[in-house]
């Protein structure tokens, strides 16, 4: 694998923050009476946002619930996304999707509300990438608790028996909603049931943005040339609570140093830490780019708040394709 | 017995707290039942341990297993988090636990299990994956009991009926409905399976209704007697079996029928409601049906549109008033 | 067009073949679609190669992967052997199929894909597992088009139509339909989505049907005609959007409604017409509405019995006679 | 592992040969125009019986569609097996189940359908035997199709987590219906999905009733002591097609060299050789069981045929549970 270059790692490193910016600001404005249903990605900005990097711009994404790392590692405009999460005509699904985010020109195939019923059809734009004799590959993501449901074993098994360009990356954060993943999961390790389907399993530091970009672009070479999936399992931890509903909730189902321990690991510091270490970036580049992307996140905020809510004519829209 | 004020998800756990005291083959199963986001299950690992079992995500699963738990002994109650994610348990639901006794022939075979089927309805932006109201999908299956109580004191007494019952019974619950309050009697008490409730008396028009959108009827229903019309509001309680002589007998006074859901209406509760009115009590009528329902649509994903396609108390007037 | 007398299910294959010559973006899923239970789909591979894709035992699995595939350029027609295994692939088409193209915000998201629901009914000891008819089931999720033919024509017609659709259609078939002939044309003809279709005309009596069981209509109403009454009968096609002009005509003609469906009662297809009837066409009615439907039953695994829980010519005469 | 006691061994013998001559009349009657949806055993004589064998009177047995081994080996008398295919009221479900074959006292659980549902219910019957502090285990089937519903993973999953007295069997007969497994499955070792739950995976000669016995025996034994389950694969062939439909249908998807080449492995007269070479029967010993199993489903024939169908008001009954 060769060195990464400083493009890539300034454009994860200025994503990372931004995911991290954009997720401090919706839990302000959920504090602020604003309903929206974050699945905080604190914690695990890295593989999302690395991994996203990896990707060529007609490459898939196939998001999940967790966070908007996928969002804006595809290249979203924070605007865009924060107006649909608010409900707005100027969001990306039109104020009709919200949480369920999704973007054609990006590729962002749409984020569905039902655990793992994504994976399946993951491996269907896989079948239709090949079919089409296209070149793309398509990146799902899922989490250690939808791990266990049965589309996961059906899609994967799918996508492998097809060898589809679909990669897979399973976010394990130790928890299900308030459930730690001991309590319902027969395996330690995710990737262990990549054996299950003849196909690698790797494993990987959640917390680190240039161990997720180079896996995420070996499984991506790898899908794109032919070879089939790969399931990649990260592992993390989210800081926050499952949604803001128990942000801070950290006594009832996990233990504070538990927390603690983990806050250390944090991917942000430690890849601005590492940029700095091989002298890829001073810190006042680095600080530069948190600044903007504060301003950034200021303006969509703005933006959001002063878009209009969509008609109910439009509201009631688009059931059916007319065409 | 002493009755309290309390909320229909404290009803719940009361009646879940009473029975497994009372019943040790009664078990409780789910995705994070004992934390709960929907609060009705909270904390009852405390007292009963083992027997409040955490699942997990594999709602065709662990619906199965409830039902292998249902044959050999006990008494599962499982909770499905949302309406929408039972189209992962259907198979489990209306292809096993409903039919698992008949086709074993009968006899020492049965299925003694409650689906709660929790978090139904449309509220704060919960959208199409989280916001559904699925529980006419279920009536269409012989096998089944389908339950969608409206106030705390029916949802304490009718689970209490349902985790008693030797069948499986689908028991449907309403986001809206968690916080509701009312009068639940301390200790033991049972509601009836397969018996409505005529909630507010009326001679002008009878409307049917359950659940959340039974609340919006009542309020419907005060404005309309502003205007001089009575409306008899009725609480199916029971979907399945329906209380076809409740209905009929409301119906025979008022001559006039609207059903209020909050579903879609096509293939929905009230189209049962006004097929059975049409074939049993054409006679009593003296103007069409009106249904009350969802639009034709998917439900937005947004707090500030959810309701646009649901029914308000505004829609159930003016369909009432459109008889008039 | 030159019409050979063929089989619904040559007809079905068809259609399958007319339109993937037409269009290589259609492609085949399912399970053993190569040799195929049903025929249908038979050894179209050896024409079209990898566009027939034997999928695993994962009703859930390989319709999410149609709707992943349509979503990106592909037109799948996707079939789930028997209806009854609809229950497992429940999400992937009412909450994913359905819903996709709404929850994106519209524009270029859209879901052109067919799920051929095969082998519905029950015949020769299929039993509750292999025997179900579901299709009222699926009319409630709006963002659904639900077909369900009875004869060669509309299959081969209403097939094309459904593989053209930019939307998701639930297509379903019946076992018993699969042998039955008619006239086909050769070559290109479309049918409609949406539209019933009378089959006999009357002025006595309104039967609305569909699938196998407008057969036993049609003799129900030769059988009613030899006692003088004059039965109108319509074959639905769609159940989804219903053709509520076609049945409000011919009640208006009629003055009296039955309704006649292989599946159970509750919730039926039978519920939503007699619903419709009452909402929209209660002042043509002159009788009470009447809906022949499966029984209360569990559908009996036995080659002998399994025809006492579905209606017969007999019991569609029947209902119309107690009208009179 | 102890040798086999020779009651055992004959008891295994006389159940296979039992399951073969039941196989080969119920297919003689549908010949005769008789419905009877039969998924012929012929081949697969071997694990199923071997493996009910080796469980106690009182444990259960999770059965799957392919033949009616599970039903012989578990004790099931061929004349009430055969009047409940048969529609008659004397059958184990009064005529109402049909292939679905269950039997409250002999622990027989009621065979499914639908692939892969019965799956799950093992577990839970698994889940209750631990509750209720029984001691008895779960005999569950499955064959290699079926292996690919999402159901079974999500089973197999539960009885893991659980650790609950379950035995996974699956069958892997090289087709589902008419397809070869490597057009729709991953691995070639469904085993292989066992390290993806934590739990043990066994590979076994499927036509080794000798060998089906000692596998099952030591999971069994395993699930009983609390360790959890296990997944035994069973390698086997099945001689006949799918169902009675395509019985002799050799060219279409499969090469009759391949079925002549199992043939050979007839797990029926492998076990007859074996049993006369360690000189635990004699051939005349042999013959004899032979002989008493035709007549005795020759009687079996007659009983069922004799037996009254049930009254309508009979199959109406039974939907619900009025007690
Ligand atoms: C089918 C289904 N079941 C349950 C839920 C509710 N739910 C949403 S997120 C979640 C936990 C998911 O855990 P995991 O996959 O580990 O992802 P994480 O939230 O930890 O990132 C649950 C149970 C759902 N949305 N869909
Ligand atoms: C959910 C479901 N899908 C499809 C079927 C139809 N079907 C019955 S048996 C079978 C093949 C099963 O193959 P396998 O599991 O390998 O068992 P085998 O028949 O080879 O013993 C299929 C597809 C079914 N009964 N249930
Ligand atoms: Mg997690
Ligand atoms: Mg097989």
């Amino acid at each position: 694998m060769p060195a990464i270059e400083k493009d890539t790692l300034l454009k994860i490193y200025s994503n990372m923050v931004r995911l991290r910016v954009f997720d401090d600001k919706v839990n302000l404005l959920v504090e602020s009476g604003i309903r929206i249903t974050q699945h905080s990605t604190r914690g695990q900005e890295a593989t999302q946002i690395a991994a996203t990097a990896a990707l060529e711009p007609n490459d898939y994404v196939m998001p999940y619930h967790r966070g908007w790392g996928w969002a804006i590692g595809k290249g979203m405009d924070p605007k865009i996304l924060l107006s649909e999460l608010m409900g707005k005509g100027t969001g990306c699904c039109a104020g009709k999707g919200g949480v369920h985010i999704a973007d054609w020109k990006l590729r962002i195939m749409g984020r569905p509300g039902v655990q793992a019923a994504h994976v399946p059809i993951a491996a269907g734009v896989g079948l239709s990438i090949k079919m089409r004799k296209a070149k793309d590959v398509v990146l799902c993501f899922f989490g250690d608790g939808a791990s266990n449901e049965g589309n996961i074993h059906e899609g994967m098994n799918l996508a492998a028996v097809w060898k589809a360009p679909v990669v897979f990356i399973c976010e394990n954060n130790l928890y299900a909603l308030f459930t730690p993943n001991i309590e319902t999961t027969s395996v330690q390790d995710i990737a262990d049931r990549a054996q299950g389907y003849g196909i690698p399993g790797a494993i990987i530091d959640g917390n680190d943005a240039i161990a997720g970009y180079e896996a995420a672009k070996e499984a991506i070479n790898r899908a794109r040339s032919g070879q089939g999936p790969t399931l990649i399992e990260a592992k993390t931890y989210r800081i926050h609570g499952h949604t803001a509903m128990d942000r801070f909730h950290l006594g009832g189902y996990r233990p504070k140093e538990e927390v603690d321990e983990w806050e250390k690991k944090d991917p942000v510091k430690k890849l601005r830490e590492r940029l700095m270490e091989i002298r890829m970036a001073t810190a006042q580049e680095l600080d530069e780019i948190d600044q903007k992307t504060k301003e950034e996140i200021e303006e969509a905020e703005k933006f959001a708040k002063e878009s209009p809510y969509p008609t109910r004519e439009d509201i009631l829209r688009d059931v059916y394709c007319e065409a | 017995m002493a009755a309290r004020e309390m909320t229909y998800a404290e009803a719940l756990r009361e009646a879940l707290r009473e029975e497994m005291a009372r019943d040790e083959r009664v078990i409780i199963m789910g995705e994070d039942v004992k934390i709960n986001v929907w609060t009705v299950t909270r904390d009852l690992h405390k007292e009963f341990g083992d027997r409040v079992i955490n699942c997990p995500l594999s709602e065709s699963g662990f619906s199965g297993a409830g039902v292998g738990a249902a044959l050999t002994g006990m008494r599962p109650v499982v909770e499905i988090m949302y309406h929408d994610f039972t189209l992962y348990a259907a198979d489990s639901i209306a292809n096993q636990a409903a039919k698992y006794r008949y086709m074993c022939g009968g006899g020492d075979f049965k299925v003694p299990i409650v689906f709660r089927v929790a978090g139904g309805g449309s509220s704060g932006g919960s959208g199409c994956h989280h916001g559904q109201s699925l529980e006419a999908t279920f009536i269409h299956f012989p096998g089944l009991k389908v339950i969608f109580p409206s106030n705390p004191y029916d949802a304490k007494g009718l689970l209490k009926t349902a985790i008693r019952d030797n069948n499986p019974v689908v028991f449907f619950e309403h986001k809206l409905c968690y916080p509701i309050k009312g009068a639940v009697p301390a200790g033991d008490y049972t509601v009836p399976i397969g018996k409505a409730e005529v909630k507010r008396e009326g001679k002008d028009v009878t409307i049917v209704s359950y659940a959340y959108i039974l609340h919006k009827a009542l309020k419907a229903a005060d404005q309309l007697a502003e205007e001089g019309i009575e409306a008899e509001v009725i609480d199916l309680r029971t979907l399945r079996p329906v209380d076809t002589e409740c209905i009929l007998k409301s119906v025979q006074k008022t001559s006039k029928l609207v059903t209020a859901e909050e579903g879609t209406k096509m293939g929905g509760v009230g189209a049962e409601i006004a097929a059975i009115v049409a074939e049993e009590g054409l006679q009593y009528l003296d103007a069409p049906i009106k249904r009350v329902a969802a639009a034709e649509w998917i439900i937005a994903s947004s707090a500030y549109a959810d309701q646009m396609g649901i029914p308000q108390v505004e829609d159930i007037a003016r369909a009432v008033k459109e008889l008039f």
